[in-house]
Formats: structure tokens, C-alpha cells, sequence
């Protein structure tokens, strides 16, 4: 690895000052999972990395009942599902935090730092963007929000521009009557990266019997993280029945836009799609009626 | 007299013939042996005085510790066999 | 050219200081700067779990944290495993059951391990096999490291 | 001991059968165990190897000027830096293409021939400057079409890989150049009669992936030269003396010259024989004038040492309707990878080893392909080779409505079964290990759960010999200190020294066992072959007789009695007729200081006599039909060990190997992409089980003594590997009633067969 300054900045001002000097030659570093792999392959070059941890904003984790959940970009994975209340109000994305690496890399990566990796086979961001999970984004110009379904642009990039870093994730209250899910699919039962990802929420009435609505998100079959608006949309108002999930099935499936590679092909990937997105909505329909 | 098996890639050279007596008190006198009744096999055998490294020799079995040095019994089995290391 | 960082930190109980640069991970700053050999090296990416180490009471690899990022924080190595007045209880285990082939693996399993059991000291055999899926081991097949585990673990099931 | 782990044992002894702690174990669960990378010396540089980015290309020219000129760069050495580059080819005579192998595998002269292939080396002042400096070698390639596929290789159209490099078909030299470096043949009885005979025959062709060892522990070196012109190297090897040799091959050294000190070993499974680093590192610190570190990343040793080859079969066997089987067939191809030298041989003797069968023939095919060059991976070749065999003779059973036990005891080899290669079997317990497997509770429990199915295959391995020292000392207390050359990988000091104590009737505790170097010992080859607790054992067992003969003598001469009025047994030297005169072990080591000093016994051996080794495995699978995933949820391997010195090592060898052979079947491979990169260079996506994969591995241990040993030691390590694969793709077929025919047997295949069975 090339040499590098190392900062740790205790402010988003300064943190912000120092990205905004230094453009894509400044690296942040939350949990270092990524960043440090990517650094020592050649693939990310630095003259700074900034350590963030430090940073009030970027470590902190707080959820109300009310107000719903943020999420510090540099929390670690292990600290959401160590929170019982967090645990119980979003265990979608308790899903995605305890499959992430192994404890090891759990003990370290953070959802921010998924999402700044904008890996498609991220696998908190289907979960996140289920959840409908906006990115609060801090700049030289001062603050804006991301809808997460719009962060990642390409495999590596985001929408982050010069200057800008992700301070927190923010999640809604979870309303009653609603449930999500991820699960990925892996060769192994561990430490594997998803050859195919799904994360769903719905929304049910008060009956528990049909769908008010559905969000559904795909991971590995794209250059980014995919939002199927459709297979989601296609929930609402329908009952809950196999036909109804199998029908947002197909949409998700016509969503993905897979690759061969070593990871799986283009056939197996829409088809796991398909097997995941109906696991994912049986999962967070039963969750939704409090199983 | 040992009982000499001639690999089946060699057969041609001795016209088929598959297992043949041979006198001898090690591996090379065997080979020696067999060379006088069928020349041009030592060379498919032998190299640079050794036999060649992707074979070994087998007494009755057990693979020849002492390659061209290695005693022969008056009743034993001869065979060359592929050589083998392990992991 | 940056040069190299003043870094405070307590390693097995000790206040230790060192210069580092910041391109060294704590993995090299253990074994490089401090000489504490015993955090193993497997894969340098995050993917073996043989160079874990506890970082402020969690596991975490060694080999994806810097250097400087252990300033004012606590680490915990194999070294500081065993007291003078003996081994860990697993360290003992892992030694009874035969747990240790190659031993390459075996401080990164032994750390995680115990961190499992501090944290859950009934974990049973499921838990303890998803515990440990972050460390690799290309000898034992993890059966004998697993039934270690169990030994000193309280679950009922022995 | 539960019954999850099970010794049938014929014979107790006092020390050889226990469990005791292995003398290692307190170092390596402190983590004060001395590995490779932890050698600390003065002075001591950094390397790294510039390595080639294409699978295939010409080298035109390297220029290391400007890396050379980087602050911190000590040396710089390229191909030319070898002696191989300064003989001529008359020099060389015969010796030239092996010597010109051995020298371009350590660093490439005129072309490289895989991904990975090292081009030149750099040793700076640490690891960061000498990666820097690597970055600024300018090599100008002239890149060449790359062949990975062992068939394709075969083909006459393909690239060659090497100019001068023709097969040989048993001595005969083929008329023009090819990437077949080899063709073996061997016959037994008439196949065509047999086949004739059959009622049932299947045919099938079958492929397998390259595969790695995967040892945790990367490899390294350290090197330095003494002012006096001696090398030291510290090493991670599974044999120092076969680093010693390989060092001086390549360097033209006399071995005298060279000491290797082999350190603790970080898994080895068969891929630490070949020196990688040794020579660079040598010859790095020779130009430097100071010692060399050298260390592998993940990377390197995937992508630049020895995985086991990919495979190409085809298997043919013939049964009557009762099962006896009439004839057997094999054809199998190997790719060495960039150098000959794959083990096809063995896969072509182990391949049919398990069955007593009239008519057999086997022919094999050692090829090069553009990949690292293979190396041994625990018993090479038998896993493809059983891969193929078992699988068609499941569906062999299949075909005829036979229990794959039943019909394994029916065909079984044993005693006196003459093999296709010719040599008849010794005492062997394949028919026990079936007959244990078809009695345990495993076997006759049915598996569990939905989309289940089982798989019952069997594997041989021959185990080997070869030559080891050892030197036994006594010590005035009474404890002896046992010297060995055999690299310590996963228990043999204990397992040596309960032969010892086992031998000299002392406590296992009062043996000291210690792995010394090269200059400190006789000869030993490497641990592995499975010979390790079988020749270094025999050699501690001749150094205690040694030992307890002149223990006798001491005792005479204390007695003033004739020595042979003295006897040793029990740990204690005892006069014949006279109850009175017995001296135990301790009391007369204390009297040696008195009588001539101390007493040391030493033996050299190359024992003939080895045992072969077979197992039987049981593997429950269950296949989830919407992913293709295979779950392994239930795994029993049964062995013959001959004698388990340690069970819970042997149990460990068979637990370790069976996961091996999980991870082979299921998901391991190297992948490639379309111009021969492997793509998966990594632990993430070179996919060894981990423990979420796995359940508890049951063993059961037969014991059926090898008589070439005095406590009936077999080797172990080798055969466990052998039988999963096939096993477990049985198991996928119960399941399924699909036949997977190409390792690794991934959900994405799985998913495709299932396809192609329903109609696309």
C-alpha cells in the first residue's frame, strides 16, 4: 500500500474541509472492511485517509418509537443488533447487519460504509432502500438528503459529490402492521459474497389479509443495488396470497439485469431473484402479523 | 528364476509376450537380463544408468528403496510401476 | 512522504506507545513494530480470521484495522491469553481435544472463542459454528475445535 | 469418548493408542510457536516478486533500472541473476530441460506460462518500498494465445507451452512437440473379454476443477548468507531436506552449503514440498549482502503455488447381473500446469485399487495448460480418479438394484488381489472398513428431512516409505531427547515419541521430542505420503532399541555381570537369574555420567513394508430444489489406520480430509476467465467450508495392523481426502436423480442439471 496521511477529524466541518481539499485523494475510513482491501489491491488511492469514528454525528445511533431510526454512517453492524429495541423495530435490517462478513467484520463495517462502497452486492443496501432508508448527506454547501434507492450510480460510486460525506442513514418509524426481510443467496452458509440479494417490506392492513404496500430491492443482479418500484407497487391493495407474491416475483425478476461471472449466471441470478423476492415477502408478511 | 511383468506399453517389444523368467540377483542384472532377450527395452527402462523417474521398480510389492541396486529373490515378482510421492 | 504517528494504546493490560506509519495495519504494528508474533497472518483481506484480535472488547481482524486507529484504545492478543498463573480454560481444552492441528489458526480461534463464551457462556454447538464462521481452518474440519468450545461452554448438550 | 468417535482396537498398548498433549501444543495455543513469518533478524529486507499479469507471453525484455534507483531497494534480481542463465546448453547436455524447468519456475527467463508467474524480485529495506519498487520494473511482453483446459491442451492445434517439450509413452519420445509431456498404460487380463462378459456396462465421462490445499499460513522464506559463503534459510516446508535439494539444484550449490531450518508449519497438505521463495530469497540477499524476508500474499499462493489439476475422465465398467464386476476401464488426463509433473500416475494406480477385478486397464496423460504448476495435495490423483470411479459404480448399483455396500464387499479387494499395475495386496482392511460402515448406526438410520438422499464411497491411498533419521539421547534424569528431521504438521512429535516411549517402556512425558535442521540430523524425506508416523516412527522405534541395547550394557557393566545376562523390558534393565539386580530407566540414566557418559541411539531407515490405506464414507445430503444448494447433515468416514498411535490425530487427519473433500466437491475451483486469469484469487470466493458448513465429522477407526510395522502403523493422512466427492455426489443423486458429472458440484450446476431435466 501506498503511503498516506492519516486524519481524524471530530467534526463534519472539518472532516468536510479536508474531503473538499483533497477530491477523490481523500479516503474515509468507518470500519475499514472495504477501504483497506480495495487500497491494498491498487484499486483506491489515497494521500488522506480520514478516520471518522470520532465524529459525534457519524457514531451515534438513535431510535424513538416516533421519530424512527438514525443510523451514525460509521455505526458498526454489531451495534444494531445488539440494541433490543432496534432489533425488534427493524429486524429487516437486523437481517442484512448480522450477515454482513463474519462477528470479526461485523464488530467493524457499518450500513454508511456499505452504502458509500456501492458494491451491488452490498448487502445491507436492499434492506436499507426496503426500509426506505434516506441518506443524510453533509457538504461544503451544507446538508441534503438521498432517498437510498439513489445512492448507489455504478458498481463503486455514489452520488456523493466533491466535498460530501454520508453522516447517517434515517429510517421511518416502522407503522403497524408492516414487516421486512433480506436474504441473500450464497454457496456457503457464511463469509460469501450474495449471488443474488432480496430485501422486501410490506405494509398490511389491519387485517393482516391484504397488502397496502410493498417495497422490494435486489442486490448482485446490476451494476448498483436495484429498486423494483414495480414489484413492490404491484402489492398494493391486493391480498396476500402466493399469486400475489409470485406476481411481484416476476416483476423483481424482470427488474434484474444480471452478468455471468464466477459468482453465478445471468439464469440462475433472475431466478434466484425470483425464489428470494417470494421468501423475503412470505418472511416480512409473517413478520407483519407479528410471527 | 523371477517372474518379470512387462508393462502393457512395452509389450510391443516383446512381441506380447507379457511375463517372462528371468535370472538375476538385483534390478539390474533383471534388466540386463531382459535386454539380452529383447534388445532396446532397457532403453524404454533406464536413463542416464537410473531407472527412469516417472517409474519404479516393485520386488514382490514393495517399491525398490535402491532402484538398480535392489536385491531380487530367486521366486520374487518383478514390476514396473509408476513412480509415486504423496502429499 | 507522511511520516510515521505516535500511537498510545493498552495492549494485554499494558500502556504501550509506538511510532507507526499510517499505512501499517494493527496486524503489522503487532508483529513488526511490537514483536508479538503470535496474531497470524492469513490472508490480509478480512476473509481467514487468523490475525484477530479484540479491539475494545470486540473481535475484530487485525488485518483491517490501521494501526493508528488503536490510539487510546485497548487491544487484546493471544499473548495476553493465558495468566502466569496458567493457561485459559480453552487454551486447556483446545490442548485436551486435540482442537490444534497445523496451529496457524488456532490464537485467532482461541480469541474469538473466548470472546463468545464471555459474551454467551452457554452457547451451544449451532451458535458456537456461527460464532467461528469468520476463522478458518483447513486442518481439523472444525469438529474437534467446535467440541473444545463446547467443553468449556455451559450449554447443556455435551 | 463418545461414540460419535469410534476405535475398533485389536491390540492395547501402554503409550501408542492414548491421547496424550502434543509436546507443540502449549506453544501454539499461547502463540509463542516460531512460524516462518515470525523469524527476526538484524538487518533483516523485505521482499516481494513482480509477478506476470498474462497467462501466456513471450518476454522480450525487463528493465529494473528505475526500481533500482528507489529510495530503500537493495537488490533487484531477474532470470538472468540464476546460474541457469550463465551455462550453456552443452553444459546441460540432458540435464537441460529439467534444469531449465527448475530455474524458470522460480523465476521466468524467456516466457511465462501462467498468471502469477514470477519475473523478478525486489528486496528493500520493508514489505511497502519493495511493493513500490515493483511497480516500476518495466517487463515488455509479448502476450501468447493461453490453453487452461487439460482436453483442449491436448488437442494438436493448441498453443504449445514449451518448444522442445514431446511425450514420452515409457521411454518412447513422440515424433513432434506437445503439451502431453507423458502417456502411462497398464493391462490386467483382457478388457474387451471382460466387458464381453458383462450384463450391465456404464460409460461415463467425467471433469474435475483445480483445487488448493488452502493452508491458512501463506508460504515464506528467510535467507541469509553467512561471510563464509554457508546459506541459512528459514523455511516453511513440509521437508527441509527437499528445500535443501531444490535450492541447490537451482542455485548450483553443493547441499553442504546450504542449512535449512524447516519453522512451525501453517498446514501443508502437500502444497509445501515445492521451495517457491527459497532461491529468490537467497539470491536476494546475496546480491543485497544481508539477510531477506520473503512472504506470499493469499494471492500469490493462489494464483503462483501448486493447486492439485484439474481433471478430464472417462470411466467404463462392466458387471454381471449378480454384481461381479467382469472389467474396469480408465482414461484419465492431468494437467501439471506450466511444468510436467502432475500425479496422474497415482491417480491411475489408486483408481481401481478398491476392487479385486480380472480385466483392467488404465491409461493416463501428464499435460501441460497455462496454470501454476500443480502440486501434491494430500494422496494426488486418487480423489479425481475416485471422483470417477465411485460415481459410476453408483449408478452401477443403481442400474443392477445393489446395496453399494454390499456390492463394494462383493467386488472388495483384500489379501492377495493382484492390482492393474501389477503388485499383489498385503494384509488390508477395506473389507473391515465396509463391514463397519455397513453396521453402523449411520447407515442403517435413514437421513432426514425432505429432498435427502445418502452416499456411500470408498477410496485407497498406498501410503509410502522413504527414508528418516532420528537420534534419541538420554538424559541424566531419566528423560530422552528424541531428534528428528520430520516437519511437525499436525501431531507426528507425539506421535513419534509414544513410539519411543512405547518402545523404551518410559512415560510418553519423558520424551522431548524436537524437529531439528538439516545440519543437525541424517537425511529424512518429507511428512507426507501419509509416512510420516509409519518411517519416522520405525526410525525412533530402531534409536530406542538402540538405546535399550546399551542400556543393557551400562547395566552389565554396573553388575560386572555379561551382557547377556542383562535384559531391558518394562522400562527397566534386569539381570537374567539374579531378581535383585533391576535398574529402572531413571535410576540407571542417573549412573551413565559414571559408566562413559550419556547414551544416544541413532537410526537411519527406508523401510519397504508400508500398509495401504482404504476408508469407507457415509455422506447425508440435502438439496434445496429452489437454489441448488447441498447441505451436508451428516458425514461418518471410516478407516483402517493399522494402529492409531494418537486417535484423536487420526481422528483429526479424518475429519480434516473428509472437510477437505466437502469443500472439493461442493464448491472449490479455481475459475477462469476467458484468456486464463483466475479470477478468484481470494478466500472470499475460493470457497472453503467453513464452520456454518458443516456438521460434527463421526469417525470410526479400524484397526487392521500393518504387518511392516512393529505396532501395525499404516499412514493416515492421505486417503480421507478420496472418498467425499464421490460420496457425496451419490448422496446428490439420491436426492435429486440427478448425476453431477463435473466438480465442484455448485448450486448453479445443480440448478442447470435440474433444468435440463425438466426441459430447459
Amino acid at each position: 500500500m501506498e503511503a498516506f496521511d492519516f486524519v481524524a477529524p471530530k467534526s463534519i466541518e472539518a472532516a468536510v474541509s479536508i474531503l473538499n481539499e483533497n477530491g477523490d485523494r481523500a479516503r474515509i475510513i468507518a470500519g475499514g472492511t472495504d477501504i483497506l482491501v480495495m487500497m491494498r489491491a491498487g484499486r483506491r488511492l489515497a494521500d488522506v485517509v480520514l478516520d471518522v469514528k470520532g465524529i459525534p454525528e457519524l457514531d451515534e445511533m438513535s431510535y424513538s418509537p416516533e421519530g424512527g431510526l438514525t443510523l451514525g454512517a460509521a455505526v458498526p453492524c454489531y451495534r444494531i443488533y445488539q440494541d433490543e429495541a432496534i432489533s425488534a423495530a427493524y429486524p429487516g435490517l437486523v437481517d442484512a447487519a448480522s450477515l454482513i462478513g463474519g462477528i470479526q467484520i461485523q464488530g467493524r463495517a457499518s450500513i454508511g460504509g456499505n452504502l458509500c462502497n456501492a458494491a451491488p452486492s452490498g448487502d445491507s443496501i436492499p434492506a436499507v432502500i426496503a426500509l426506505n432508508g434516506v441518506c443524510n448527506v453533509a457538504g461544503p454547501n451544507g446538508t441534503r438528503q438521498i432517498a437510498a434507492e439513489d445512492f448507489c450510480t455504478a458498481p463503486g460510486q455514489n452520488a456523493l459529490q466533491q466535498g460530501e460525506m454520508l453522516v447517517s442513514v434515517s429510517f421511518p418509524a416502522p407503522v403497524a402492521n408492516s414487516g421486512a426481510n433480506y436474504q441473500r443467496f450464497i454457496p456457503r452458509n457464511e463469509m460469501d459474497i450474495a449471488v443474488a440479494g432480496v430485501g422486501s417490506s410490506v405494509v398490511l392492513d389491519a387485517s393482516g389479509e391484504n397488502f397496502v404496500s410493498g417495497r422490494v430491492a435486489l442486490a448482485s443482479v446490476a451494476p448498483t443495488p436495484v429498486f423494483s418500484r414495480a414489484a413492490g407497487d404491484s402489492l398494493a391493495g391486493k391480498p396476500v396470497s402466493d399469486e400475489a407474491i409470485r406476481e411481484a416475483s416476476e416483476l423483481a425478476m424482470a427488474d434484474a439485469v444480471p452478468i455471468n461471472d464466477m459468482r453465478g449466471t445471468i439464469r440462475q441470478r433472475i431466478h434466484l431473484i425470483g425464489v428470494l423476492t417470494r421468501r423475503t415477502l412470505n418472511n416480512a408478511v409473517e413478520r407483519a402479523r407479528g410471527g | 528364476m523371477a517372474k518379470v511383468y512387462i508393462p502393457t506399453m512395452l509389450q510391443t517389444l516383446t512381441g506380447g509376450v507379457k511375463q517372462i523368467e528371468c535370472q538375476g540377483r538385483n534390478v539390474r542384472q533383471i534388466i540386463d537380463g531382459l535386454e539380452a532377450q529383447y534388445p532396446g527395452i532397457k532403453a524404454r527402462l533406464v536413463e542416464d544408468g537410473e531407472i527412469r523417474s516417472n517409474l519404479a521398480v516393485a520386488i514382490d510389492g514393495d517399491v525398490a528403496r535402491m532402484g538398480m541396486l535392489e536385491r531380487v529373490g530367486e521366486t520374487s515378482e518383478v514390476h514396473f510401476v509408476p513412480a509415486i510421492g504423496g502429499g | 512522504m507522511p511520516g510515521v504517528v505516535h500511537v498510545q494504546a493498552k495492549i494485554n493490560g499494558e500502556d504501550t506507545n509506538f511510532l507507526c506509519e499510517p499505512r501499517q495495519s494493527l496486524l503489522e504494528v503487532l508483529r513488526d513494530v511490537l514483536g508479538m508474533t503470535g496474531t497470524k497472518e492469513g490472508c490480509n483481506d478480512g476473509n481467514c480470521g487468523a490475525c484477530t484480535v479484540v479491539l475494545d472488547g470486540r473481535i475484530v481482524d487485525s488485518c483491517l484495522v490501521l494501526g493508528v486507529e488503536a490510539q487510546g484504545r485497548e487491544v487484546q492478543t493471544i499473548e495476553g491469553m493465558a495468566s502466569p498463573g496458567g493457561l485459559h480454560p480453552l487454551q486447556q481444552s483446545f490442548l485436551e481435544n486435540a482442537a490444534l492441528q497445523c496451529g496457524i489458526c488456532t490464537p485467532g480461534f482461541l480469541l474469538a472463542s473466548r470472546a463468545l463464551l464471555d459474551a454467551e457462556p452457554d452457547a451451544d454447538e449451532g451458535r458456537i459454528r456461527h460464532w467461528l464462521a469468520g476463522n478458518l481452518c483447513r486442518c481439523t474440519g472444525y469438529d474437534k475445535i467446535v467440541r473444545a468450545v463446547i467443553q468449556v461452554s455451559t450449554a447443556p448438550e455435551k | 469418548m463418545t461414540l460419535s468417535n469410534q476405535v475398533l482396537s485389536e491390540v492395547e498398548y501402554n503409550v501408542v493408542g492414548k491421547r496424550p498433549v502434543r509436546p507443540d501444543g502449549v506453544d501454539k495455543v499461547t502463540g509463542r510457536a516460531q512460524y516462518g513469518a515470525d523469524v527476526k533478524l538484524t538487518g533483516l529486507l523485505h521482499a516481494k516478486v513482480l509477478r506476470s499479469p498474462h497467462p501466456h507471453a513471450r518476454i522480450r525484455s525487463i528493465d529494473t533500472g528505475k526500481a533500482e534507483a528507489l529510495p530503500g531497494v537493495k537488490a533487484v534480481i531477474t532470470a538472468k541473476d540464476l546460474p541457469f542463465a550463465a551455462l550453456s546448453r552443452e553444459e546441460l547436455g540432458g540435464d537441460y530441460n529439467r534444469l531449465k524447468f527448475a530455474s524458470d519456475h522460480m523465476l521466468a527467463s524467456d516466457k511465462v506460462l501462467y498468471k502469477g508467474h514470477p519475473v523478478a524480485a525486489v528486496a528493500a529495506v520493508n514489505a511497502h518500498v519493495a511493493e513500490s519498487a515493483l511497480a516500476l520494473i518495466e517487463v515488455d511482453y509479448e502476450p501468447l494465445e493461453a490453453v487452461v483446459d487439460v482436453r483442449a491442451a491436448m488437442r494438436d492445434d493448441a498453443p504449445l507451452l514449451h518448444a522442445e517439450l514431446r511425450t514420452s509413452s515409457m521411454g518412447e519420445i513422440g515424433d513432434k512437440p506437445s503439451n502431453v509431456a507423458a502417456h502411462l498404460s497398464y493391462e490386467k487380463g483382457d478388457v474387451e473379454q471382460g466387458f464381453g462378459e458383462a450384463d450391465v456396462v456404464v460409460e461415463r465421462e467425467l471433469t474435475t476443477a483445480s483445487v488448493h490445499q488452502g493452508y491458512i499460513e501463506p508460504h515464506n522464506s528467510t535467507a541469509f548468507w553467512n561471510t563464509d559463503g554457508q546459506l541459512n534459510l528459514w523455511t516453511s516446508t513440509q521437508g527441509a531436506f527437499a528445500v535443501r535439494a531444490a535450492v541447490a539444484d537451482v542455485l548450483r550449490l553443493p547441499v553442504s552449503r546450504i542449512k535449512v531450518t524447516p519453522m512451525e508449519i501453517g498446514g501443508g497438505f502437500g502444497g509445501k514440498i515445492t521451495a517457491y521463495l527459497d532461491a529468490i530469497a537467497a539470491t536476494l540477499s546475496q546480491k543485497a549482502g544481508a539477510p531477506v524476508k520473503q512472504l506470499m500474499t493469499r494471492a500469490e499462493v493462489f494464483e503462483a503455488s501448486g493447486p492439485a489439476p484439474g481433471s478430464w475422465m472417462k470411466v467404463k465398467v462392466g458387471a454381471k447381473n449378480d454384481g461381479r464386476l467382469t472389467a474396469v476401464q480408465l482414461e484419465v488426463a492431468m494437467d501439471a500446469g506450466a511444468y510436467p509433473g502432475s500425479p496422474v500416475m497415482q491417480a491411475m494406480t489408486c483408481a481401481f485399487a478398491c476392487y479385486d477385478v480380472e480385466n483392467g486397464k488404465v491409461d493416463g496423460y501428464d499435460v501441460v495448460v497455462n496454470k501454476p504448476k500443480t502440486a501434491a495435495y494430500r494422496a494426488p490423483g486418487s480423489p479425481q480418479a475416485a471422483f470417477g470411479v465411485e460415481t459410476v459404480m453408483d449408478e452401477l448399483c443403481q442400474q443392477l438394484g445393489l446395496d453399494p455396500i454390499d456390492f463394494r464387499l462383493l467386488n472388495a479387494a483384500k489379501e492377495g488381489t493382484r492390482r492393474i499395475e501389477g503388485p499383489v495386496a498385503r494384509r488390508i482392511g477395506f473389507v473391515e472398513c465396509l463391514e463397519a460402515a455397513r453396521d453402523h448406526d449411520h447407515y442403517r438410520t435413514p437421513p432426514e428431512g425432505e429432498n435427502s438422499g445418502r452416499g456411500v464411497a470408498a477410496g485407497y491411498w498406498m501410503n509410502r516409505g522413504f527414508q528418516s533419521s532420528c537420534v534419541i539421547t538420554v538424559n541424566f534424569d531419566g528423560t530422552v531427547s528424541l531428534i528428528m528431521g520430520s516437519v511437525d504438521i499436525g501431531g507426528t512429535r507425539a506421535s513419534i515419541a509414544q513410539q519411543a516411549a512405547e518402545t523404551l517402556g518410559i512415560a510418553y512425558e519423558d520424551v522431548k521430542p524436537m524437529v531439528v535442521d538439516t545440519d543437525s540430523i541424517g537425511f529424512t524425506f518429507i511428512t507426507g505420503g501419509s509416512r510420516t508416523s509409519f518411517a519416522t516412527g520405525l526410525a525412533a522405534i530402531e534409536a530406542a532399541e538402540s538405546v535399550k541395547a546399551q542400556m543393557v550394557s551400562r547395566a552389565a557393566k554396573i553388575w560386572d555381570a555379561a551382557e547377556d545376562d542383562v535384559e531391558y523390558a518394562d522400562g527397566a534393565v534386569r539381570h537374567k537369574s539374579d531378581p535383585e539386580l533391576r535398574l529402572g530407566f531413571k535410576d540407571l540414566a542417573r549412573q551413565l555420567a559414571t559408566t562413559g557418559g550419556t547414551v544416544a541411539g541413532q537410526s537411519n531407515v527406508d523401510p519397504a513394508g508400508e500398509g495401504n490405506s482404504y476408508a469407507v464414507h457415509l455422506a447425508d445430503v440435502q438439496v434445496d430444489p429452489d437454489t441448488g444448494k447441498t447441505e451436508v447433515t451428516r458425514y461418518t468416514a471410516i478407516q483402517d489406520a493399522g494402529k492409531a498411535v494418537h486417535p484423536s490425530y487420526v481422528e483429526g487427519q479424518i475429519q480434516g480430509g473428509a472437510v477437505q473433500g466437502i469443500g472439493w466437491a461442493l464448491n472449490e475451483e479455481y475459475y477462469f476467465d476467458n484468456s486464463g486469469r483466475m479470477m478468484n484469487p481470494t478466500f472470499l470466493d475460493y470457497r472453503m467450508p467453513t464452520s456454518l458448513d458443516l456438521p460434527m465429522i463421526d469417525t470410526v477407526i479400524v484397526e487392521v495392523a500393518n504387518s511392516g510395522h512393529p505396532y501395525g502403523v499404516r499412514g493416515v493422512g492421505e486417503v480421507p481426502i478420496v472418498p467425499p466427492m464421490a460420496a457425496i455426489a451419490n448422496g446428490i443423486h439420491e436426492a435429486t436423480g440427478l448425476r453431477l458429472r463435473s466438480l465442484p458440484m455448485t448450486p448453479g450446476k445443480i440448478l442447470e442439471e435440474q433444468w435440463e431435466r425438466n426441459g430447459g
